[in-house]
């Protein structure tokens, strides 16, 4: 009873509605959505009869017998669990989709009800004729709906749909006919009995009938169409409904083909994720990228039916369906339906949460499946295991690509429908969550030392504290992001004590996103969000793969510990990376540079660590292509910070470069090294903090960061100053500061180890820092101040406490690096696998066996010479008398403004001419010239969507020939 | 954004070291070459290992703020005026003027032109005058070694002077100098 | 204490006293290649007491004011910082605080106060020095840097005193005639360290008035003369101990200095300058390809 | 005689299939490819009927002629008649539906040419 | 000619397909499977002589059902883009033999309509065929007028009244014996009589109503933009 009224209550609404909606339009929609509300009662009723919400009993069923006798004579619906939650979603969607719908021409009402007839009964459809002719009214439906939606090129779509569903027709009919003529029956078991010849022709047609069907890549040019052109409303609600209960129908056929090997269905679906994706990558319109991306969906659907059975089988299949609808559908339904290209003008912020659903992204629902999917995926084939990972990154990169388009425009009452959406999609996310708790560790035992993990804890912690008061400073144009910096910050901060694999990803990705979320809340951050996404989203695939491979292990040696590597050089926005980096540092709001900059690129550290640790210390020559990585990125960071001219943009190098050293410190392999890696992403936090910290506060007063049109802060901004002082002082490696440690143990540990020209590079490197390490503090705060920031303020408190005590952290540690390294250098020692000789500290002296430093004496040394040097002065005579800015020994001349005098543009030039031996390389044209290949690849790849309906029937014909000989065993 | 107050009054007091003092600047005098006309040549020899003017301990200084001296050559025209203040005034103190030729003097050959200072004395006090159309780099040696005995002297005071009669200079100078754009104080 | 800060003190004065005695020789040796009388020999002295006691001096702001301080305490720094005399235990000053990778970076202490206070002087043509001057000591310091390294992994220490211990077997067992290839490249990187010419692009006086200093005066200057001529020393003592043996004694020291210090200069007064380009790509490449013959020397 | 109909009746079957798909493939005017359509729809609707053919069998209908007892050897399959009656009602549907899109898009793009509606591609 | 080539090969394989695999379906001599129930089963399941009826309304009603939808949604769609979108041609006169014959012929028509539904458990015929036939009176009446008939609502009314008893037909079903679109539940009745075939006759009077007016709905949509059908 309750399935047959969750079936059939539409259709009795949309038979009343075909004739209230002439009489009364408004009372039919609301007639309409009782019953479809009915229906959705009835469905939940269903799925708490099946308790289909633990995801576990997938298969149990309740079944409607209909017509008389039994089957095979007649037709049962079987509603199964799995069957019954894409029901809901189809319903949700169908409820939230009417208005859209209906807002035009009330008389789409009963099609639409008639879709979540055909919808539910596909779904529930046991009979392969039954399904045939659920097939036929959403086919009708949608060529109809397509043509009676407003949108410009409704005729095109409409033509291709109805041909590619004429075709669809004529293959299942074929299939019908052998089928019946060979078993005598048509209940979906007669697929079981087939043999031989007709096994053949029948799995031929019906794979060619479901791919076209699902939109799978080959045959998915009609789709891809369909998406781009039908009117976003309608493409929202079709792919919810419609398109969900086609999915899950195929998933139910799919396995049953009568095929001798069903792997053979994960390799097509393998070979058109990748394939599709490329072709995807190379997509303009958002409705055509959304195409794609159920293309992909539909190649994973194979994937799952090729190497999955059972319970996994229908546990994945359902939740990746299902939320990948509601996703889309909310895409969808975010568009603005007045603008010529709808999907442009969607409401941005709104669309991230399903993109990122769409990508699959930690903790949101499609990732548990994804990531099921993977681990499956690494028994089965390294080589399909890649192809997907490739396939879904491509995937991903393109869904971001389109949200970073970033629209603006918010929708004037379409607000329920994300809300109801997001609520759902987050449901999805706890709920499967809550699901593999058990999977999830937080016992901290990736790193087995206490301390390091302590140390790691506090610098993401308090880098997140210390940041947060700075975020509600935000300069003209920017949005709030300290929620996501927070959330950002807090999955970091947990980040250390993750135990297993898993966790460790969610929370990376978490604070990934959260962060690009951040970022993209800037007032120009459309240049750095796209770039930095991408590199998130491929740093976290990589891990992912290389979690997925080594299973139990965090990281196994071999592959996964290089993807692992490769994963923490893109975060660390080593050289080639720092495209997003740079970009992103820049681009983002200040405050959040500082934490990204400062605490969040320590997580590729501690990544690298542990998973160094986790295969028991970094080989030889992975550690020296590591440094090797390290130094040149130094080197070549370097040189650029030197030679930029954005107060930002400069840092944001410069931060780059200081990782470097880092790298190098980690690749080392010894005590030495670490302790200086270690050491030097501790201080790099405090003086990276201070130095974008100080940036905030400059760039929230003054509104530019260029170089030209600040300078002379120093007089309006003296604190500020100071503590960039100290801490610019403290990153160059000048002795009293910090900085100097750092340089110290790591060219110790490089000599030790015989690293000789690393060093020498490094040391190169660490001098070039001088040329930045200066212009910054030229160019921004000395030189002349520019008549526009005459009556600048000092930095907002909430920017200066940080800096405050970030810079009484330094100074203690400056002259007390005891006081950490008694902590650190033990640890360190105690770490396994890790070679050489541990720095020896007594007191205030730490000597290796190469040198000895005292950092106490020294920095008294210097105190106490500084201070006799003022003394004298002071007592020496008169005081000296303050002149203008602009009285200046300028050959008589008075100097034309502050702002031509201010030397801070071009400051380097020779540097840049002395240099100009070199071949100029760009990261941005050498990724240019990636993303070029992957669209020549792209375009070749999608070149067979000729846009001729017919050729996409020749598609499907082809494929199935192409399916036919293959199955044969050849001609 | 410039100076806006008049320099603090020279310390006159006595002191047991002005005798060294006065030694050390008498044997340590920094130039500033201001080549205002055609003299400037002449100070080109004096680098040479000719006439060597380091042996006095005499140094160029390219910038006012190092300089002892201020070498004014030949005529001055109401242009260049402006800038020989500025210079002038950016110069510390102790300070001496030292001109060359006869232009400084009464204006020279150019005594009726419409734009040339006749008497440099008017405008900035001058300590020494070094007589001549052209005078000669030995004259200017000269020259310098009369500055030299002046100042051991403790008498080379023009800057002293300039200061305490500041008003009657700007006086002066605004006369002819009809844009006074500088600033009122240029140290 | 009491003794260390004597000892430094009278370090310091000492170094001051050779530095501008140096530097007054320095001013003869010129003047008597270019067929001058030059200078006496105490001018140097003379012109520092003159800046000093100059009645008035003017000041930009606050790091304009600390630059000179700057100066000084990176001079003296690096001076207390290097052994000078083998086997004095009186003036041992601070050199127990530290190794060459620290001296090596603290010399940039007060290169740093003193570009900081250029910038603060709001003078372009102090800038452009800075800039220049910056972009110079990068490249010298990358052929500097092998040599550092040279001496470091050749003598398997990074300790000046362990590095002058190793040289004490006479003659031969300088690091003049065991690295000569690095002490080259060390000697080419002196001369810009002490600006010579070719390399005497910061304080270019026909270009850009004498560079950094270009707003300094008076008691200022006086400062800055009295640290450059410190560090000056202070370097000259380094080289002395890295790569000819150390001293033995005072007297040994004052005439290694003076005979390392002619150097310099009998380079300086020969060569013309390079433009600021071809001062850093020789500085790249040249020495360093001469420290690293030896480079590859100690790496085999 | 019965076999040969049987088997002509499943080339011929055959035969509009692959003429209709032919058709589908290669002409341009939408009106033609919808009749192309109805040629193909034709023949699988003479499949449906085939496969339930037996020899020398009536209409599955009691009436007169057929006692109840002995139908299960008079009759033809009814099976394939009700899904070809299904098969036919939704064909139509589908082709008039083809039709009016397809007329409405050449008045639209200006030409009933399939190769013309290329707008959305790639 | 790539097209004609590509479409050339692509039948030339399929048909070699089709000849690979159509000798494999031999010739039965008796029915089997599902086929031979029905026959055997079919009278005494459903009281309906005509087992083909029996099979699409009472044994396979949920296909039948779905293809009432078909239509339902075709002539809805076909209904709505003609409204929306009207083709826009004029009508022209209709000539005296088609006035003439529009007078004559209906009611014969009308009547044969309603036996074919009547009868369809009986004899050959059915819901379909009747509502086909049904409205091509509708069709007549409307040919031979120059006006544009006036069935506004009506039609739409007649078309959800029929599809609800359809639907609310196949829930009886459910709530008598828990078996939707079950007809067995009134009694089958005798073979062969008109009161026989328990829902049968009701639900072929459904669809035939919903067929003839949704065809009838289909004509006017055409003839209402001007067009001729």
């Amino acid at each position: 009873m309750v399935v047959a009224l969750a079936v059939f209550l539409p259709l009795l609404g949309a038979f009343i509605s075909v004739w209230l909606s002439r009489r009364k339009p408004r009372l039919s929609v609301i007639v309409s959505r009782l019953f479809l509300a009915g229906g959705l009662h009835s469905t939940i009723v269903l799925s708490i009869k099946l308790n289909a919400w633990s995801f576990s009993d997938l298969g149990n069923s309740i079944i409607l017998r209909t017509g008389v006798g039994a089957p095979p004579l007649s037709i049962n619906l079987e509603a199964t669990g799995g069957a019954v939650i894409a029901a809901i979603v189809v319903y949700v969607a169908a409820i939230l989709g009417i208005s859209r719908l209906t807002s035009r021409n009330v008389k789409t009402l009963p099609l639409l009800l008639s879709l979540v007839t055909a919808s539910l009964g596909l779904l529930f459809a046991t009979d392969l004729f039954n399904s045939f002719v659920f097939l036929e009214i959403g086919s009708i439906i949608t060529i109809g709906l397509t043509a009676a939606c407003r949108c410009r090129r409704r005729w095109e779509v409409a033509v291709k749909v109805a041909l590619v569903s004429g075709l669809v027709t004529i293959l299942y009919l074929l299939a019908i006919v052998v089928i019946y003529k060979t078993t005598g029956e048509l209940r979906f078991e007669a697929l079981g009995m087939l043999h031989g010849f007709p096994a053949l022709l029948v799995s031929g047609l019906m794979l060619t009938v479901i791919m076209t069907e699902i939109k799978a890549f080959p045959l998915s040019g009609w789709g891809l169409d369909f998406y781009e052109g039908a009117s976003p409303g309608f493409a929202g609600v079709y792919s919810a409904t419609w398109s969900l209960a086609v999915l899950m129908w195929s998933a139910g056929i799919l396995p049953r083909l009568p095929i001798p090997n069903l792997q053979i269905l994960a390799w097509i679906g393998a070979g058109g994720l990748v394939l599709g994706q490329f072709a995807g990558f190379r997509a303009t319109s958002p409705g055509r990228m959304m195409g794609y991306s159920s293309a992909a969906y539909a190649s994973i659907l194979l994937i799952l039916a090729g190497t999955t059975t059972g319970h996994d089988y229908l546990q994945l299949t359902l939740v990746l369906m299902i939320f990948a609808a509601i996703a889309k559908f909310t895409v969808f339904m975010l568009a603005d339906p007045e603008n010529e290209n709808p999907l442009k003008s969607a409401a941005g912020n709104l669309l991230l949460l399903p993109i990122l659903v769409i990508a699959g992204i930690p903790p949101l629902p499609v990732f548990w499946a994804k990531f099921k999917l993977l681990s499956i995926l690494a028994g089965v084939s390294p080589l399909m295991l890649a192809a997907v990972v490739l396939g879904l990154f491509l995937e991903a990169v393109y869904l971001l690509r389109l949200w970073s388009k970033r629209p603006v425009r918010f929708l004037k009452n379409g607000r329920l429908v994300p809300a109801v959406t997001s609520l759902l999609m987050a449901a999805g996310a706890i709920w499967l969550t809550a699901g593999f708790w058990r999977s999830l560790s937080f016992s901290g035992s990736l790193l087995s030392s206490s301390t390091l993990r302590i140390l790691f804890m506090t610098v993401f912690g308090a880098g997140t504290l210390l940041t947060l008061p700075g975020a509600w400073n935000r300069i003209k144009g920017e949005r709030s992001y300290w929620f996501w910096m927070l959330l950002s910050g807090i999955s970091l901060t947990f980040l250390p004590m993750a135990g297993n694999g898993i966790t460790f990803y969610i929370l990376w990705e978490v604070s990934a996103f959260a962060a690009v979320i951040a970022v993209s809340r800037g007032s120009r951050a459309a240049a750095g969000t796209f770039w930095f996404a991408v590199f998130a989203a491929a740093s976290g695939f990589l891990l992912l793969a290389s979690i997925v491979l080594s299973r139990s292990m965090f990281i196994a040696p071999g592959i996964p510990l290089i993807l692992v590597a490769i994963a923490a050089l893109f975060k660390l926005g080593q050289m080639g990376a720092h495209l997003w980096s740079v970009r992103a540092y820049s681009a983002a709001p200040a405050t959040m540079s500082a934490f990204m900059a400062g605490t969040s690129s320590k997580a590729a550290v501690f990544l690298l660590v542990v998973a160094a640790l986790g295969t028991g210390a970094v080989a030889m020559p992975a550690g020296s292509v590591l440094a090797w990585a390290g130094v040149l990125t130094a080197l070549s960071m370097a040189v650029m910070a030197a030679l930029s001219s954005d107060y930002k943009k400069v840092l944001a190098y410069a931060s780059v470069s200081q990782m470097g050293y880092i790298l190098i410190g980690l690749g080392l392999a010894s005590v030495m090294g670490w302790t200086a890696a270690i050491y030097h992403t501790f201080h790099h936090f405090l003086f990276k903090m201070i130095l974008f910290l100080g940036a905030a506060g400059v760039i929230f007063r003054t509104g530019t960061s260029d170089y030209n049109r600040l300078g002379g802060l120093i007089r309006r901004m003296p604190l500020t100053f100071t503590f960039t002082l100290i801490s610019v002082i403290a990153f160059a490696g000048v002795p009293p500061l910090a900085g100097f440690g750092g340089k110290w143990f790591l060219y110790n540990g490089l000599i030790e180890t015989g690293w000789l020209p690393i060093a020498l590079i490094a040391m190169f490197a660490s001098v070039v820092a001088f040329l930045y390490a200066f212009r910054l503090l030229h160019a921004v705060f000395l030189g002349q101040l520019s008549t526009v920031n005459a009556r600048v303020k000092e930095a907002p408190l909430a920017l200066l406490v940080p800096q405050g005590i970030l810079t009484a952290a330094l100074m203690l540690f400056s002259f007390r690096p005891t006081l950490f390294l008694e902590h650190i250098v033990p640890a360190i020692e105690s770490l396994p696998g890790l070679k050489g000789v541990a720095p020896v500290i007594n007191g205030t002296i730490v000597t290796t066996p190469l040198g000895n430093w005292n950092a106490w004496a020294v920095g008294m040394m210097v105190m106490g010479l500084f201070g006799f040097a003022f003394v004298f002065y002071w007592l020496s005579g008169k005081r000296p008398k303050h002149v203008g800015q602009l009285d200046i020994g300028f050959a008589g001349e008075l100097p034309p403004s502050a702002e031509e005098v201010h030397y801070a543009g071009n400051f380097f030039k020779p540097y840049r001419r002395a240099l100009a031996f070199l071949p100029r390389i760009h990261a941005g044209k050498v990724f240019s010239g990636i993303t070029e290949v992957f669209k020549i690849a792209g375009d070749s790849v999608r070149a067979i969507f000729t846009g001729d309906a017919r050729t996409y029937l020749a598609h499907s014909l082809i494929f199935l020939v192409i399916v036919l000989i293959y199955l044969r065993g050849g001609i | 954004m410039y100076c806006n107050k008049l320099p603090d009054k020279p310390d006159d007091r006595k002191k047991i070291w002005d005798k060294v003092d006065n030694m050390a600047r008498a044997n340590s005098l920094w130039v500033t070459a201001y080549g205002t006309g055609c003299g400037a040549i002449e100070l080109r020899p004096l680098h040479t290992s000719r006439f060597d003017m380091e042996r006095f301990g005499i140094a160029m200084r390219p910038t006012p703020r190092q300089a002892d001296v201020l070498i004014i050559s030949g005529y001055l025209a109401v242009k260049t005026l402006k800038r020989v203040i500025r210079v002038y005034e950016q110069i510390q103190d102790p300070k001496y003027i030292l001109a060359l030729g006869s232009c400084t003097i009464n204006g020279g050959m150019y005594y009726d032109s419409y734009n040339t200072l006749n008497i440099l004395d008017r405008y900035l006090p001058v300590d020494v005058y070094v007589n001549g159309c052209m005078p000669r780099p030995e004259a200017i040696i000269d020259g310098f070694s009369l500055l030299m005995s002046k100042i051991k002297a403790g008498k080379a005071d023009g800057w002293k002077h300039y200061m305490e009669n500041l008003e009657y200079y700007r006086e002066n100078q605004k006369k002819v100098i009809h844009n006074w754009d500088l600033p009122d104080y240029n140290w | 204490m009491i003794s260390l800060v004597m000892s430094i003190t009278f370090t310091a004065l000492a170094a001051l006293v050779w530095g501008l005695l140096l530097g007054g020789i320095s001013r003869m040796v010129t003047a008597r290649i270019h067929g001058r009388i030059g200078p006496r020999l105490t001018q140097n002295f003379i012109d520092l007491w003159k800046l000093f006691r100059k009645k008035s001096s003017i000041h930009h702001g606050t790091m304009f004011w600390l630059a000179p301080m700057f100066r000084v305490a990176g001079a003296i720094g690096v001076l207390v910082l290097v052994p000078l005399v083998v086997g004095n235990t009186v003036i041992v000053n601070m050199s127990f605080s530290g190794d060459l990778l620290l001296v090596v970076y603290f010399m940039f202490f007060g290169c740093l106060g003193m570009a900081l206070g250029a910038g603060d002087s709001g003078h372009p043509y102090a800038v452009i020095a800075v800039s220049r001057g910056l972009a110079q000591m990068s490249s010298y310091e990358l052929s500097f840097s092998a040599v550092v390294l040279v001496l470091a992994a050749g003598l398997r220490t990074l300790s000046i005193e362990e590095i002058i211990m190793a040289q004490q077997d006479g003659i031969l067992s300088w690091n003049l005639f065991r690295y000569p290839f690095a002490t080259a490249a060390a000697l080419i990187t002196l001369l810009p360290m002490q600006m010579a010419y070719p390399f005497s692009i910061v304080l270019a006086p026909q270009e850009i008035p004498i560079g950094p200093p270009t707003e300094y005066s008076s008691r200022f200057l006086s400062f800055m003369f009295s640290g450059r001529a410190i560090f000056g020393v202070a370097k000259l003592v380094l080289f002395v101990n890295l790569f000819f043996g150390g001293a033995s004694s005072w007297i040994s020291l004052l005439f290694k200095t003076f005979l390392l210090y002619m150097f310099p200069i009998f380079v300086s007064t020969v060569f013309p300058r390079f433009r600021t380009e071809q001062s850093i790509r020789f500085l790249w490449f040249v020495p360093t390809s001469l420290a690293a013959i030896d480079l590859l020397r100690v790496m085999i | 005689m019965s076999t040969a109909f049987y088997w002509s009746i499943a080339g011929t079957a055959a035969g509009l299939v692959l003429v209709g798909l032919w058709g589908i493939l290669t002409r341009k005017h939408i009106l033609r490819i919808a009749l192309a359509f109805t040629l193909a729809d034709t023949g699988v609707n003479l499949l449906l009927v085939w496969s339930g053919y037996l020899p020398g069998r009536t209409a599955p209908i009691v009436d007169g002629t057929i006692s109840a007892s002995g139908i299960t050897s008079a009759v033809v399959d009814p099976l394939p008649q009700a899904m070809v009656l299904t098969s036919i009602v939704i064909g139509v549907a589908v082709a008039a539906l083809f039709v009016v899109v397809g007329v409405l898009a050449s008045r639209r793009t200006g030409s009933a040419d399939v190769r013309r509606m290329k707008e959305l591609r790639w | 000619m790539i097209r004609t080539l590509t479409g050339l090969i692509i039948v030339l394989v399929l048909g070699a397909v089709a000849a690979a695999v159509i000798p494999e379906m031999q010739m039965r001599e008796e029915l089997q499977g599902v086929g031979y129930s029905y026959v055997s089963r079919g009278m005494d399941d459903t009281g309906s002589s005509n087992l083909v009826t029996a099979v699409i309304v009472a044994y396979r009603g949920l296909d039948t059902l779905g293809e009432v939808v078909v239509l339902f949604c075709a002539s809805t769609a076909v209904v709505l883009i003609l409204t929306l979108y009207p083709i826009g041609i004029k009508a022209s006169e209709p000539s005296r033999v088609v006035a003439f014959t529009a007078k004559v012929l209906p009611a014969p028509i009308l009547l044969f309509g309603v036996y074919f539904i009547a009868h369809s458990h009986i004899s050959p015929g059915g819901g379909f065929p009747g509502g086909t036939v049904i409205a091509s009176v509708f069709l007549l009446v409307m040919l031979g007028s120059s006006s544009v008939p006036d069935g506004r609502g009506r039609l739409p009314a007649i078309e959800s009244l029929a599809g609800l008893s359809f639907g609310l037909l196949g829930f009886w079903g459910i709530m008598t014996v828990g078996q939707f679109l079950n007809n067995a539940f009134l009694g089958t009745g005798t073979p062969g009589t008109i009161v026989s075939g328990g829902l049968i006759p009701l639900i072929s009077i459904a669809i035939g109503a919903k067929v003839a007016s949704e065809f009838s709905g289909v004509f006017k949509a055409f003839r209402n933009t001007g067009g001729t059908v």
